[in-house]
């Protein structure tokens, strides 16, 4: 392929890795180390093959004027397609997954993620759309687009919904413009946003892009919004209030009705962080709690993957006063337009910007492949499997806080919702066991941990969300484990300081990773 | 009943009696009744697997956009780049796919260590000593890039190039009005950038400058320009960059800036209709502490061996919260992840092939094109390497579904990009008229003449 | 769906295990055991969503007569897709792979198998159709048939070829028949096949199978066929011999031109075993070697993967004088048809069946899926890579010999081809350490073993083939690690005897299987 | 140059000079020069991947009979019935598609156990206490099954039902020219085996006999009457069964049958244009020690944990070699797990639905047929379960062929499956205009619909 000596020409002039290319092989279930990729590199070697296309084949200087032209090639790692598949076939069995077993991480919703969706995700009508493409050519897009944000304006109770932030943090930003914009529009400027101090950290984080102040309201000792608290701090000057029901520590808020209404009266607004929506589906509505402003979490809820950290899609939801604020361009059914079964006239939808549009907040149109996976999760369970879903996990949360409530301490001692917070407070006082040392030891026994030390307000904290898709049996398993680990703690074996120690690596300095910061192979040197 | 749950009827009143309870109603017990909704939700109910799925293809089949009825030559930050079954089988394994972000690192060194080579890829790509693990795409980690410049030079007036892609101005635009940044869009001549006369500009001194390289019109501008401008108004410079461009020119880094933000999506994720995309971010060893969302970092474990772990968590929302760098939190790792492997795949000579083969077609389209009556340059000599702009003599929109009765997606409406507004990147007639034609390294010479013919056919009157 | 409730009454008529359901959680890297599925069952757990179709739904009764009719439904495990999921995931993760490392098995070339292949073998237009459609409906896989049928015939220099044995023991028995058809043809009734005590297990078997005696010809003390030994067996009963060359030593059979002489001479076949074609590919054929009949193991050579044991595909190639007796239908290209650039005429690919066809020897055509991937990788190599592949394949096994040479004893110490077969028997006489121990402490270091035991007439035998998608420093670990456990063992050390550790499980009671036989679950009570 | 060969050209010069050589040439001495493949093979050059798939994919554009064009309704032991994402998902995990037989069990307890749980599912299926790791598909299994009962029986005079399929029968046919067994074929009347008077038959009395349930007509036989016969002979019962049918129709093993063979493709394996597929293999624990291939049985470790292994190994052709029970080595083991993993995935209820909603589509189907004029029963009142043989006025090739320009592969032409001859299953004049009708799960009643009025026209002149 003459076409590569361009190319070639490039690469022969990059710096070389001293000794690169040893070793590419690694323990079945060992515990070596996998070498990086950079390191399994052997300059000269390579996977990538391209179409023939029978273009021209210019060379690089009479296409790149020299002043823009790099002079050093990108150096990247030189593989073989075997060394590559081997390479991250083994950092794959390196990684703990929904796949390989129970992930009881509260506040992520780590339930099954059925397989259908990645089938969805592939189907070269969907795949391989360009997303400039006019409304004209991808009617089927937008077809989903708008099934997907009617089957979420059923669920939260909404009017209109915006399916463009692509996480619940992009949701939250979103929705807090759309409050300042709906109190801009109103003639107001408002500055202060209320959260509870059990509000996940992207709540303060967010107001403060919104360009507002955190007001924090404290929970009382049910664990819920202190009445007094909220009105002592509700003025005209505050522009809404972000909450989520049941809250983080899988309670639910009953006095929402009072809250809406007292934030209501000073003129706010009240945002939604569906982050534990999963525990209501069916049984009651954010709107119908008199919520304004809702995102959803559709890789927690409705069970996209969440991918290692993402990707993930937080649509924003709106009751009818913001829908004209919401960002654009949005998806429409144009009037009057009717599908015939499954065939389209290229009309029948079209892309409109809201009147009062914030404006865009994302390059395209959201995360698309991931919304389809939603839509087809939501799709399949319908109407009563969402409500069946919610019940099933509140079951199962509630039967982990009954079966461990005699071995951790239960800061809020009462029926839970999808999630139960639990606390190692008096291990750590006994036994000196720490939440983060159960966390450890109980990754040797084959189970994710619970999400630890969150939220703030409850002092070794255990957040365990089951889940609905896990079986009473599994949670049989994890709570014995649970239990185990406790029994052995109090037996004053302190095997959990140790732990893990069947895992692919053992506990874990993070210290030294903050105090000489090696953020690329390059700075290992 | 179609759902994927456990529980049998006997293990329901087992648990319930277990719980005390008879009902699964009584589980929601503290829901105050009148909130309740009566009637379950109003949808459909549930439909089997094979159901959903025959819904969804008639869906997909009435896309005409799909590639594989029409040849793509859209571009304008989504590209048609070859993603290998390869690449596809290793991204897909659902220990990627199904793990959540890494909490516990001791079961997490599979993405921690994914995460950490795609970091160092994307700072070589970037001519930067560090990267993050990715935000949701461009348009967002530009706007991160501009909340760290200005945090960074503690000025809020940002000047952006109105050669950086219109959505993305759009949303930087979105996000000002929570942060109050003041935005001033510079306009384009010929494609390139022309920065107000060193007496400053409107709005005071800025404390950031944007530019495109390749701006959103496929030009390469003169970024040495940008940085001296930096330099006199002490202003960080923050550059959009294209990751497959970077195969063959220079980096945005070694022209001066301080950070580069891009859309990773050519790096081995579909067109996907524009998500899940990804955000690359990186930026000089300066700003790390104000670097948006997940760093991985390197360390060892309690028997020394090497080991990788989320750092530097101090600025992010779940410790920091109100006081955060920045609010994101799941972002796009599984795409990084996908980066990483499609990088591996390609290869130092890879990357710059198919560089070089996007600015072959491209050269080669370009010329044939500007043959044709009824086809003019818009950009003037600026040099493109992988996409570029043309006047057609009719309204680009047209000539979109033109093409497409003929097999290809044209191109991009630069009227569909920058929303119907004069916003000084072209002129109002341009705009209407402008097509934005990228060629990737799978568009053989039959599809470009191809295209050729159908294009002056389509710009006929 | 009452579509279902037959279905149910069936199932709750099942007998119900006694306890069931419990663990569906198990260890990442741990080493607890994975249950069967059926001890992860519950029963009235599903997983199973079937089309909705709206055909009447009849009950059984009404459908089967009564004589016919299950009585007591088939006891299946009854799982969620989530525990589905969990189960086989888990359980692949106690499984070696050619993805996750090397495998050096002699005789078996677990070379890299590209992705590229499996999505071919997933295509709908080939993958969704069936095997009965008639010839118009089928245009394209007649095509690919006869393009595959094509190379291998370039590739063995033979002249037609048959695609339907499913794997290489099937194409040795379809040889066999070939033979027994062409003598018969002639008149003649021959009784034995010459095989090499060097030879693999299958051919002695499917020699017998063939309806044939086997006589073995000893190896002289250069690993070859004894040539004297061979004349002395050589007469006019001699149906054939059976030969792969290079041979189970990884030896060229030299002589090979003198022993096709010698066997044609008394009216005999040769037979070429082409289990280790891979070395000679683009170097020289059998057909030009002097064989008339010529298997190939697609999974081998042409990097089909082995499923765990299977599929693979066994085509067999014959000399002209043989191509009227090969199994029918065969697929062929019409005369006069020509199809233009790639649309076909519906008549230009048929089905033949040859004048003298031995007859069918699979249900259908062949592992057809496992054709398609064979000819992917044939035509992405094409004619010069396949020279490249036999070139380094050789290449490596030489690099392996010379490495190892002072650490294992070399019973044929000179340049080997494709694989090196290496002797632990001073291993084992001066430490007692034996090649099955070396493979079980290789197993420990992240590298599959070699094949041990094999061929038979090395003692202590460890057959090497590192094939050609091995990297020099995959060889370099490899060599390293066999060179230590050797040190080891000379170090009076005896870990190997205990080895593997690390592995999911360790050293496996082979005996107690065979003598306390539980093949199935419902053999354990 | 196209290839996944890692080796640079200096690596090349490297390991030559360590071998004492200077070209590559050189390792091939040993090959005798007037041998030597002068100017290499004589085919196209490598072709990157692309190019190939392009290739490959206009060659799977080229089958009209694909099941997105046309409607499924052939059968002959080869169904459309439903594979799940979830099952195809896991069949294709790279860990047991890319393993090797498991001779090292310690790193293989992966595909050792999955096979386990197959050999199970299988024994439970056909009724009988033992089944092993798969053979090559459904006929192979039967030739299998034929020698088993041979040696058990000490006789080689084998009655063979033409009910049994007829591909199945000719590769018997192919195979006994070698194993000398004496093959005699008995005729069906309207979809009833025959069997030859008391008297006994031709050939002397038999050692085994073979019966189809439900046999290659789709009719379910009297198993009884067959096994009645063979205790009488001492002979042994064979019977090749269809693992769907099975949910709601008796075990062979049930009715006495000594070996139940099948073909395992409606278990998970899609149609493949009939490969790779999946020999079915159970029998009695009388006959364990003749059983062919593989044989997972289940043991412990050193550290007495549950572990799984080969077993039996005694009887396969590396030990064995020429008194070896069967040469099988490479089985169909990927098909196995994928087995095991459907029926995981179908479990108890839906393995009988399955069959039921076959049963139900089949009945409604040949009902609406039975009513058209040109269209009459082929098999009498014989019980169908999932596919029947049905007598057009017009020959089953063009009804076929008609019935593609409409959209449905129609089903299978007996006269295809016989190869024209008279093999006594039915009469001449039906083999010609027969065809062969198989109805799943996956057809809904619209189809069922639209192929009545399709074939309707289609046996018209
Ligand atoms: C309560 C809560 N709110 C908000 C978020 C932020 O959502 P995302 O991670 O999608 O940005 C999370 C995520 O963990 C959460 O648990
Ligand atoms: C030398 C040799 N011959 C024949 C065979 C049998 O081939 P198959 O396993 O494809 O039936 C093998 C397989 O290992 C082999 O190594």
């Amino acid at each position: 392929m003459t076409s590569e000596t361009d190319a070639k020409q490039i690469a022969d002039a990059a710096p070389r890795p001293a000794a690169g290319g040893r070793a590419a092989s690694a323990p079945l279930l060992g515990r070596a180390t996998e070498p990086t990729i950079f390191e399994l590199s052997q300059p000269g070697r390579r996977s990538v093959q391209l179409l023939t296309t029978g273009v021209p084949e210019w060379p690089v200087d009479e296409l790149v004027p020299v002043e823009h032209r790099r002079d050093v090639p990108v150096r990247l790692a030189e593989v073989s397609e075997r060394d590559l598949v081997g390479h991250f076939t083994r950092l794959s069995h390196r990684q703990f997954s929904v796949d390989l077993g129970a992930y009881p991480l509260g506040s992520c919703t780590m339930k099954y993620n059925p397989k259908i969706c990645d089938a969805v995700a592939v189907l070269p009508g969907l795949a391989a759309v360009h997303p400039g493409a006019p409304a004209s050519l991808t009617q089927g897009w937008l077809s989903l687009l708008v099934e997907l944000e009617e089957v979420l304006c059923a669920i939260t109770g909404m009017a209109a919904a915006t399916l463009q932030p692509a996480a619940g943090a992009a949701g939250e930003l979103t929705g807090l413009l759309l409050m300042r914009a709906f109190h801009a529009a109103n003639g107001e400027q408002r500055h202060r946003v209320i959260i509870p101090d059990s509000a996940h950290g992207t709540n303060p984080a967010s107001v403060t892009l919104g360009g507002y102040e955190v007001t924090t309201v404290p929970s009382d000792e049910r664990g819920c919004v202190d009445m007094g608290a909220l009105r002592e701090v509700l003025d005209t000057d505050v522009a809404g209030i972000m909450l989520t029901n049941p809250n983080t520590l899988g309670l639910f808020e009953e006095e929402i009705a009072e809250i809406a209404a007292a934030v209501h009266e000073v003129g706010g607004l009240l945002y939604y962080d569906g982050a534990n929506l999963n525990a209501i589906l069916g049984v009651v509505r954010p709107g119908d709690m008199g919520f304004d402003i809702v995102h959803m979490n559709l890789h927690k809820t409705f069970a996209t993957p969440h991918g290692g950290g993402g990707p993930g899609a937080g649509p924003v939801a709106v009751s009818e006063r913001l829908v004209d604020f919401l960002p654009g361009p949005r998806p429409v059914r144009r009037l009057g337009g009717v599908s015939e079964g499954n065939t389209f006239s290229p009309s029948e939808f079209a892309w409109v910007e809201p009147s009062r549009s914030i404006g865009r907040v994302h390059s395209w149109h959201g995360n698309a492949l991931v919304l389809a996976r939603a839509l087809t999760y939501i799709l399949v369970h319908g109407s009563d499997g969402l409500q069946r879903v919610a019940e099933r996990a509140v079951l199962n949360a509630n039967w982990l806080r009954v079966r461990l409530a005699g071995v951790f301490d239960v800061p809020f001692d009462r029926p839970c919702m999808h999630e139960v917070v639990l606390s190692a407070s008096t291990l750590r006082k006994e036994h000196s066991v720490k939440a983060l040392d159960v966390a450890k030891r109980l990754l040797e026994e084959g189970f994710h941990s619970p999400t630890v030390y969150f939220p703030l307000i409850v002092d070794e904290a255990l957040m365990i969300e089951p889940t609905e898709t896990e079986s009473l049996q599994t949670l049989e398993a994890l709570a014995d484990a649970l239990e185990a680990i406790v029994v052995e703690a109090r037996s004053g074996d302190q095997s959990a300081w140790a732990a893990p120690r069947t895992t692919p690596v053992s506990r874990i300095d993070e210290a030294r990773a903050a105090r000489t910061l090696v953020a690329t192979f390059d700075a290992r040197r | 009943m179609a759902d994927y749950l456990p529980h049998t009827d006997e293990e329901i009143a087992a648990m319930l009696a277990f719980l005390g309870l008879s009902h699964l109603d009584e589980l929601f017990d503290s829901v105050p009744e009148a909130l309740r909704l009566a009637g379950g939700l109003r949808f459909a109910e549930g439909a089997p697997e094979p159901d959903v799925l025959a819904h969804i293809e008639q869906l997909a089949d009435a896309n005409r956009a799909r590639g594989d009825r029409l040849v793509c030559f859209a571009g304008g930050g989504a590209y048609d780049h070859e993603v290998p079954p390869v690449v596809r089988a290793l991204a897909g394994r659902s220990e990627f796919v199904t793990s959540y972000t890494p909490y516990q690192p001791e079961v997490a060194q599979g993405v921690l260590q994914a995460v950490f080579e795609f970091q160092t890829m994307v700072a070589r790509l970037a001519g930067l000593p560090v990267a993050n693990a990715s935000l949701y795409d461009g348009s967002n980690a530009l706007v991160e890039a501009v909340n760290l410049g200005v945090a960074a030079s503690g000025r809020r007036t940002v000047w952006v190039s109105t050669g950086v892609h219109p959505h993305w101005r759009a949303v930087l635009a979105t996000f000002a009005a929570g942060t109050g940044h003041e935005l001033i869009e510079i306009p384009l001549h010929e494609g390139q950038t022309v920065w107000p006369g060193d007496d400053g500009g409107p709005g005071g001194t800025p404390g950031v400058l944007v530019a495109g390289y390749p701006n959103y019109l496929g030009c390469l501008e003169d970024l040495g320009e940008a940085r001296r401008r930096c330099d006199g108004y002490g202003a960080m410079l923050v550059a959009t960059a294209d990751p497959v461009a970077a195969g063959i020119v220079r980096s945005p880094g070694d022209w001066g800036a301080d950070v580069v933000v891009g859309e990773g999506q050519p790096l081995g994720t579909g067109l996907g209709f524009g998500g899940p995309y990804l955000g690359l971010f990186a930026c000089t060893m300066a700003q790390v502490r104000r670097l948006p969302g997940r760093l991985v970092g390197e360390t060892v474990d309690t028997e020394g061996r090497r080991a990788y772990v989320t750092t530097l968590r101090a600025r992010e929302q779940d410790i920091r919260r109100e006081k955060a760098t920045s609010n994101v939190c799941t972002n796009q790792t599984l795409m990084a992840v996908t980066a990483a492997i499609q990088l591996g795949w390609l290869g130092t000579a890879g990357l710059a092939e198919v560089a070089l083969r996007c600015a072959r077609g491209t050269r080669y389209l370009r010329e044939a094109l500007l043959e044709l009556d009824g086809v003019s340059p818009l950009t003037g000599n600026s040099p493109v390497v992988r996409e570029f702009a043309l006047r057609c003599a009719v309204p680009a929109p047209v000539v979109i579904e033109r093409m497409a009765d003929q097999g290809f997606l044209a191109g991009l409406a630069l009227s569909d990009l920058i929303g119907g507004d004069d916003d000084g990147s072209v002129s109002p007639d341009d705009a209407s008229h402008g097509l934005l034609v990228a060629v990737t390294e799978r568009r053989t010479r039959a599809e470009l003449d191809a295209y050729v013919a159908a294009l002056d056919k389509a710009v006929r009157g």
